[in-house]
């Protein structure tokens, strides 16, 4: 793999992604194993976020997210590229050394139901993370627990329960203060809501709101609903079988959309305006997403995509190509106008199946 | 050579003829009145046994032999002193050259082999061949190369590779000629052993017959090995070609008789009630009492024989706790309880014991040196534990061995040894004899251990089991290790005894070792216990006292 | 397939090694002498001792003595000879092995019947009478200990009721001639049927448990109740929608239970005294007969190997998503 | 990316978030309450106890240890005698060599008191039947518990540092585990006790009879690998749960992790497992001792069995007794497993 590039950082920037690949390797063998392929989950991704803002990243399921924010936080290590907090370069870094980064930088997982160990109370998984990195006796540990049940919204007396004595909104709201305890700089949201009910998921992501005016927060927020990123974040990044496809500001991306996946993808999100609704026709994106094992040629969505253009698409790979104001889309051929023109849905409904997009494979389970 | 209790009768027919040899009995006359065929149904618990003629050995392989083999010269099928005489068989006669080393044997026409060969001189000297044979390693070998007994002139060539064929065993038309080294007293008896029967020359050279099925292996007897399944089924049938004639005329009135090994002891007992098994000699012993009163001893169903056999506990002399402690010894002596000892086989199983002659060795007398008596016992063992500490050997297959075992820890602790210091070593099958039989093993007793007579005289029993000068590295049959020149000069003076004096002196010989020395704990005589189905005729059986059976051939159904 | 059955074959080779050489070590560790028991036990010459000694290669280290057998055994499959009973082995097994596998298989397939006819029927009827009584059965059949078992049979219907024989085996094919042994397929039958009760016992138990559960659990699915909805008689909706799909995995563990069976057996063969190799291993181990315990070790670790392999393969081939993993 | 995403909660579009925003107060959520909530063991144990055949057989198999190991002594103590001790006169043994029926009285050569033979003579040795029996429901558990004992040692420890670490020191254990598995396991344990069991009965520990470290070694060497699997596969499952991820994430050491979140989570399986598996130690101690290769000379129930068919007609109680005592103690443990597995998982099926 290639050497990674210490990323540069600059100013305000508190986490900088460079080039960033996480490859599973498929292996086979009787006795010893011998690697027979890759899952490329996360390939070549890069981007940065800064100080106090929320960076919402979308797309479908297996696009490789969760991947990501984990590559972020070092629960798994990168295969190639660069990731540097808080112009520290973390990518090399080992698990003792990532310890005091631990505290900078924590997560919020998607289900709120696997991620509390049903097994411990809450002051357990809550003052863990103080526990860990030694901030304080047990009695400042049980006062800094009840602050942060406070903070988030839980009745310090809950500080005995177990996590099955609540409900969904009411762990992730554990889940919330457990990110919260060490004073994080970073918080990465791994679908925080998708678990839960919607009216739920409104509680807590206007607590996660509510907690970046107070601390601070900066958030790295991930999500395949496209209307709970718009109400979170500040910008948005779109990922498709593991690569960026477009990042821009949240309102650009949802007003001018350049990349026909997420044109795809908006125009698959349901409008409330029952007017506006109407006047848009929906695209139909055919098959699903193409395995990562042995992902299509050049540009991953060319076997999908409306505006695919034989020898060009398939052959060559797009480049983050710039459409002013931060806002960049890896596409030949973008889109023009939004919505998208009548010629374009027609071509979106009998897309091209280039030769590359055939084998498929079973994952190993 | 070597002779155990399990091998029982191995040898017997060595002495046997020492004193007989010069005495033949005429033929005797088959009872007509029994009734002709059937298939005669044996099941026993041991493992099945060696039916090549050259390397079968132990008892029921001698007793399935003797069934099966015609040899030059053989036992009559009688009980009692008859029995032990030995007639002409295929040879009609032999002479001795009159240096005692050329035995000419003239051999009678009309004997055939199951498969229809008639037999020659030529069988005989292949019978010797095989067994002098290297590679087939027949325990026979031991008895034709001995330097100072029988010596086969070019067998122990033969023994050592070098050649195939017995130099000096020479056939001349129908007369077998064999050449000794030197001369040897015992040699009919020992060419009546089963190893030198009339052997078809279809036997391998070299190569055991194990499995038999239908014809491969022929003998000239009135049976022969019809079919030999490993650890299932043996069976032997009429051998058609045994027609009546000069030297044929031992009865044969079954059609022939199954052998079922590996069975267990309650299910064969079973079976024999059931009248699905003709015979069992492996009783259960808490059987035993209900069958002798329903059917009473000796008369109709069940039989219980005595076999020449003592059994001891022999005490190791070579080693600290026994050396020089008579008085230890003979606690021992007192100790051990002997009734229950015995009675772990249950009933008819055997007397209680304390002196090395058994009622069929010459000379014995009966008897009682010790009494069970712990008063006495501990006074005698009391400052002559030594270290306290004591290893004793026992055989741990079966259950009535183990039990024996414990009976005679029992006594030890009784005697006054700690049981954290006693040190019980067991050992499965024979094995406590060849791990007896090292010289310095640390062994202070063993238990369940015995002798049987190889032939009816003393010197099988004082002179073999305690004469010292005869201890070697291993293989030794005196496990006591006792070695006194006061005995030993004792012994070797009453080998050289003939006539009533020799029993005199070895009978006293054996209550004053027994009284003075008490170099083992003798504690029983033998029996065998045997259960017939209603289908036997108890008249035609006749205990065969040679091979210590009844006798196949004379065995007949209802 | 083709890769599978390959890699599936070549790990069972080298099981078969590790095991052979496992159990060469432990044996050669033991305190068995082979020489001496070669050379007939406590009668052993030292002349004797000293050729089967140098004829065996029993000086030589260990890996050149499993070596020599290795190759003995695969380029010759032969398992030598017995050391007290000088047969050969491959004839003794040869002969145990047919009756074991009658044990067995009719066990098995006693088992199959029995735990098929309980667990349904109690899973079709939950907690009624007869439910509970199979579930005290499965409870005693799987806590009784089978030598128990077949010392209770073998004197209930053996001895005080004489419906059976009390032991011994009969030959499917027939005794040989003038053998005075029982032979042909009833004999063989008749003299079977205890030791399969014996030995299904504890299978019957054991299956009747799982598959009266795999059934309850199948029953409570949404094809179950679809087809019931659609008016399907509850006849079919038994057999070809219940009993299909709770029963595949019984057939998975029945080929990984025969193989552990097969060590079971001993304590049936024991109790019957069926002269097969449980009794052989029984035997060999009291005579120190180390030639034959060997010969039966390897002779089962084949057959297991062997068993499994064809499970394997059978397995993919109806479910190819094993293949892959 | 094994890990399969959530089923995606349906949304109802920005109107319905916004709507619930507005709902949302942040106010008190749940009843306040101060008591210390319900724990895990709290809970179980709550199951448990309504399950009445499970805590029967609890209480049987505690009564049993008391009988075992202290009720033992005071039985000896007692009737005067112990269970080795050789009753070799009438009317401990009779005449036709037959141990006496239950209740007989008999003379202590060395005390010279009456004792009495409550279950009668044990075999022909006169040993009391009703003390062998006590005694070997000692040897009975204590080589079952040690064997499971050291199974679940090994199982576990392998087991869990295979899931845990997974990589090649997955591959190896998991190979070693599938060698093991590949054992003809009874004819070799067999085999085993026969060939090396006597060299090893030397071992007692000072507390220990003969012959039960002989079968805990061989049961534990080639019994190990069954617990392995089980809980290799719980630690595989337990691993990727988020939790332990969350705890990686705040920077929890390894030993943190096995320690408070893996551990915890196996305390069930390996109590059921436990459990049934003793039960399964008691029939394969009794077997082997049975087939003359497990525990000699001291009382065993295996071994009491097997002097059972030397009297089996004659006195068939020789041969229930010890029949009943495995039976009774492998069903309460059988029982007793199934009852915990109820109470640890209630959905599980009766599997």
């Amino acid at each position: 793999m290639e050497a990674a590039q210490a990323p540069e950082a600059r100013g305000d920037e508190l986490l900088v992604v460079n080039d960033v690949k996480k490859y599973f390797p498929i292996t086979r063998g009787i006795i010893f194993q011998k690697q027979i392929g890759s899952v490329q989950a996360v390939d070549g991704v890069s981007f940065s976020v800064k100080k106090g803002e929320t960076l919402g990243i979308v797309g479908e399921s297996g696009c490789g997210k969760s991947t990501l924010a984990r590559c972020i936080v070092k629960l798994l290590d990168t295969t190639g590229g660069g990731i540097s907090f808080d112009g520290r370069d973390i990518t090399k870094l080992s698990r003792t050394a990532m310890r005091p980064i631990r505290r900078e930088m924590t997560m919020i997982f998607q289900d709120p139901y696997a991620s509390l160990n049903p097994r411990k109370r809450v002051g357990f998984i809550i003052g863990e993370p103080l526990e860990v990195h030694n901030l304080g006796s047990s009695s400042e540990i049980k006062m800094r627990v009840q602050e942060l049940l406070e903070v988030v919204g839980l009745n310090p007396e809950h500080y005995n329960r177990f996590p099955h004595e609540f409900s969904g909104g009411q762990r992730q709201r554990i889940g919330v203060a457990r990110a919260l305890a060490v004073n994080p700089k970073l918080i990465v949201c791994d679908e925080p809501v998708s678990a839960l009910d919607v009216s739920v998921q409104a509680q807590i992501l206007n607590l996660l709101k509510d907690l970046q005016d107070d601390f601070g927060l900066t958030y790295i927020f991930i999500a395949h609903d496209l209307n709970v990123v718009r109400h979170i974040s500040d910008r948005v990044l779109v990922m498709y079988l593991g690569k960026v496809v477009e990042i821009a500001s949240r309102d650009l991306l949802y007003a001018e959309p350049k990349h026909p996946y997420t044109g795809a993808l908006l125009s698959a999100v349901p409008i409330a305006n029952p007017a506006l609704g109407r006047k848009r026709e929906p695209i139909v994106l055919e098959g699903d997403v193409p395995s990562p094992v042995n992902p299509p040629s050049a540009c991953h969505f060319h076997p999908r995509c409306p505006r695919f253009v034989q020898g060009h698409c398939d052959v060559e790979e797009p480049p983050l190509y710039p459409f002013g104001n931060g806002h960049v889309a890896a596409c030949h051929y973008p889109l023009e106008r939004w919505p998208m023109s009548a010629d374009e849905i027609r071509r979106a409904s009998s897309p091209v199946q280039s030769p590359s997009s055939q084998s498929r494979e079973e994952l190993p389970a | 050579m070597h002779r155990r209790l399990w091998l029982s009768a191995a040898m017997l027919v060595v002495g046997a003829s020492l004193l007989v040899a010069a005495s033949f009995a005429s033929a005797g006359t088959a009872n007509h009145a029994l009734k002709q065929g059937g298939i005669w149904k044996y099941g026993t618990e041991g493992a099945s046994v060696q039916v090549d003629p050259q390397l079968a050995y132990i008892t029921t392989a001698w007793w399935l032999e003797y069934a099966t083999a015609a040899k030059l010269y053989n036992y009559p099928d009688k009980a009692g002193p008859v029995g032990t005489k030995l007639v002409p068989e295929v040879a009609s006669k032999f002479t001795v050259s009159r240096n005692g080393k050329v035995y000419t044997f003239t051999l009678r026409k009309g004997f055939k082999f199951s498969d229809g060969a008639a037999v020659s001189a030529k069988n005989f000297k292949y019978a010797i061949d095989r067994v002098a044979n290297k590679d087939l390693a027949s325990p026979g070998a031991q008895f034709i190369t001995d330097p100072s007994g029988t010596n086969i002139v070019g067998a122990k060539k033969v023994n050592d590779g070098q050649a195939q064929h017995v130099s000096g065993v020479v056939v001349k038309g129908n007369k077998l000629i064999i050449h000794l080294t030197k001369a040897d007293g015992t040699f009919m008896a020992k060419i009546t052993m089963p190893f030198f029967q009339a052997t078809s020359t279809k036997l391998p050279l070299d190569k055991e017959v194990v499995t038999v099925n239908g014809s491969n292996l022929p003998s000239a007897g009135p049976y022969f090995y019809s079919r030999n399944d490993v650890n299932q089924l043996t069976s032997i049938r009429k051998n058609t070609h045994y027609s009546k004639g000069p030297g044929r005329t031992r009865p044969h009135n079954l059609a022939g008789l199954d052998v079922f090994w590996n069975q267990t002891e309650q299910t064969l007992f079973n079976q024999t009630q059931a009248n699905q098994i003709d015979e069992d000699n492996t009783l259960p012993p808490d059987q035993v009492q209900g069958v002798a009163n329903q059917y009473g001893k000796n008369k109709t169903r069940f039989w219980a024989k005595s076999q020449n056999c003592t059994g001891y506990l022999p005490l190791n002399m070579s080693n600290s706790l026994f050396k020089g402690n008579t008085n230890l010894r003979k606690a021992i002596n007192y100790a051990v309880n002997r009734g229950p000892y015995v009675g772990q086989a249950g009933p008819f199983a055997g007397d209680v014991w304390t002196h090395i002659f058994n009622p069929a060795v010459p000379g014995w007398r009966n008897v009682t040196i010790y009494k069970r008596n712990l008063t006495t016992a501990k006074k005698l063992a009391k400052g002559h534990l030594k270290s306290g500490k004591i290893t004793v050997y026992y055989r741990s297959s079966g259950t009535i061995n183990p039990a024996q075992a414990q009976i005679v820890r029992q006594d030890l602790i009784n005697l006054g040894f700690q049981a954290g210091n006693i040190t019980m070593k067991g050992f499965s099958g024979g094995n406590i004899y060849t791990a007896m039989g090292v010289k310095g093993n640390d062994a202070d007793m063993g238990v369940s251990m015995g002798w049987c007579s190889d032939y009816p005289d003393p010197y099988d029993w004082i002179n073999i089991l305690l004469y010292g000068p005869s201890i070697q590295a291993d293989n030794n049959v005196n496990y006591s290790y006792m070695n006194i020149p006061k005995w030993n000069k004792k012994m070797a003076s009453a080998a050289k005894l003939v006539g009533p004096r020799r029993l005199k002196v070895y009978s006293q010989m054996d209550i004053d070792i027994m009284k003075q020395v008490a170099p083992m704990a003798v504690t029983r005589t033998y029996n065998t216990r045997y259960l017939f189905s209603n289908r036997v005729n108890p008249k035609s059986l006749v205990f065969q006292g040679i091979y210590s059976d009844f006798s196949i051939g004379a065995m007949a159904l209802k | 397939m083709f890769r599978y059955l390959i890699r599936r074959i070549l790990w069972a080779v080298l099981l078969f090694i590790v095991i052979t050489f496992v159990t060469f070590v432990i044996f050669f560790m033991g305190p068995n002498d082979p020489a001496r028991a070669q050379c007939g036990g406590d009668q052993a010459q030292p002349a004797c001792l000293k050729l089967v000694t140098e004829h065996y290669g029993l000086d030589k280290p260990i890996y050149v003595q499993y070596w020599r057998f290795f190759k003995r055994l695969v380029f010759q499959q032969n398992l030598g000879h017995s050391y007290a009973t000088g047969q050969s082995i491959n004839q003794a097994i040869g002969k145990a092995a047919p009756v074991t596998a009658s044990l067995v298989f009719g066990g098995a397939i006693l088992w199959m019947i029995m735990g098929l006819l309980i667990g349904v029927y109690s899973a079709l009827k939950p907690r009624s009478l007869l439910d509970r009584t199979a579930m005290v059965f499965v409870l005693i059949g799987i806590s009784a200990h089978p030598v128990w078992i077949g010392l209770i049979f073998e004197y209930l219907f053996g001895v005080k009721l004489k419906w059976t024989p009390i032991a011994n085996y009969a030959n499917f094919f027939g005794a040989p001639k003038d053998s005075g042994l029982p032979g042909g397929p009833w004999q063989w039958f008749y003299h079977m049927i205890l030791p399969w009760c014996t030995f299904a016992i504890l299978f019957a138990a054991l299956y009747a448990r799982m598959i009266r559960a795999n059934v309850m659990e199948t029953l409570n699915e949404d094809f179950v109740r679809t087809a019931r909805a659609k008016g399907a008689p509850e006849r079919r909706v038994l057999f070809s929608h219940v009993l299909r799909n709770a029963l595949l995995p019984v057939v998975t563990m029945l080929g990984m239970d025969i193989g552990v069976a097969l060590g079971g057996a001993i304590f049936t063969e024991t109790v019957y005294q069926l002269p097969g190799l449980g009794r052989s291993l029984i035997i060999g181990v009291q005579s120190n007969d180390f030639a034959t315990v060997q010969g039966v070790v390897v002779f089962a670790t084949i057959a297991i190997l062997l068993f499994n392999l064809i499970v394997d393969v059978l397995y993919a081939w109806i479910d190819p998503r094993i293949r892959l993993t | 990316m094994a890990r399969r995403e959530q089923e995606i909660v349906v949304s109802t579009g920005a109107g319905g978030l916004g709507a619930a925003v507005a709902a949302e107060t942040g106010g008190a959520l749940g009843e306040v309450e101060a008591i210390r909530a319900r724990g895990y063991w709290e809970l179980i144990w709550r199951r448990f106890r309504r399950d009445k055949v499970a805590i029967g057989s609890g209480a049987f198999i505690i009564l049993l240890i008391l009988i075992a190991f202290a009720g033992a002594p005071i039985a000896k103590h007692y009737v005067g005698h112990g269970p080795n001790d050789l009753f070799l006169t009438a009317p401990a043994v009779n005449l036709a060599g037959l141990p006496a029926n239950p209740w007989t009285h008999v003379t202590n050569e060395a005390t010279g008191k009456k004792n009495v033979l409550v279950l009668g003579a044990a075999n022909r040795l006169g040993q009391d039947e009703f003390l062998r029996l006590i005694y070997g429901a000692r040897i009975s558990l204590e080589v079952a518990g040690l064997s499971t004992l050291g199974v679940m040692i090994i199982g576990v420890l392998l087991g869990a540092t295979a899931g845990y670490f997974r990589g090649w020191v997955d591959t190896i254990i998991s190979r070693l585990t599938e060698v093991t598995m590949a054992f003809p396991l009874l004819i070799f344990v067999i085999s085993l006790a026969a060939t090396v069991g006597p060299q090893l009965d030397k071992i007692t520990l000072g507390i220990f009879p003969k012959g039960v470290l002989t079968l805990v070694v061989i049961f534990s060497l080639f019994g190990w690998f069954y617990p392995a699997r089980i809980m290799r596969a719980q630690v595989l499952s337990i691993r990727e749960k988020e939790y332990v991820e969350a705890a990686r994430m705040i920077g929890a050491s390894n030993t943190r992790i096995i320690r408070s979140h893996v551990l915890p989570h196996l305390v069930a399986p390996i109590i059921v497992y436990s459990t049934l598996t003793v039960a399964s130690y008691v029939l394969l101690e009794a077997g082997l001792s049975f087939l003359g290769v497990g525990i000699k000379f001291e009382p065993s129930w295996g071994n009491l069995l097997s002097s059972g068919p030397d009297f089996y007609t004659t006195r068939p109680l020789l041969m229930v007794w010890p029949g009943l005592a495995v039976l009774l103690t492998t069903l309460a443990f059988n029982l007793l497993g199934d009852g915990l597995r109820d109470a640890f998982d209630p959905r599980a099926s009766n599997m």
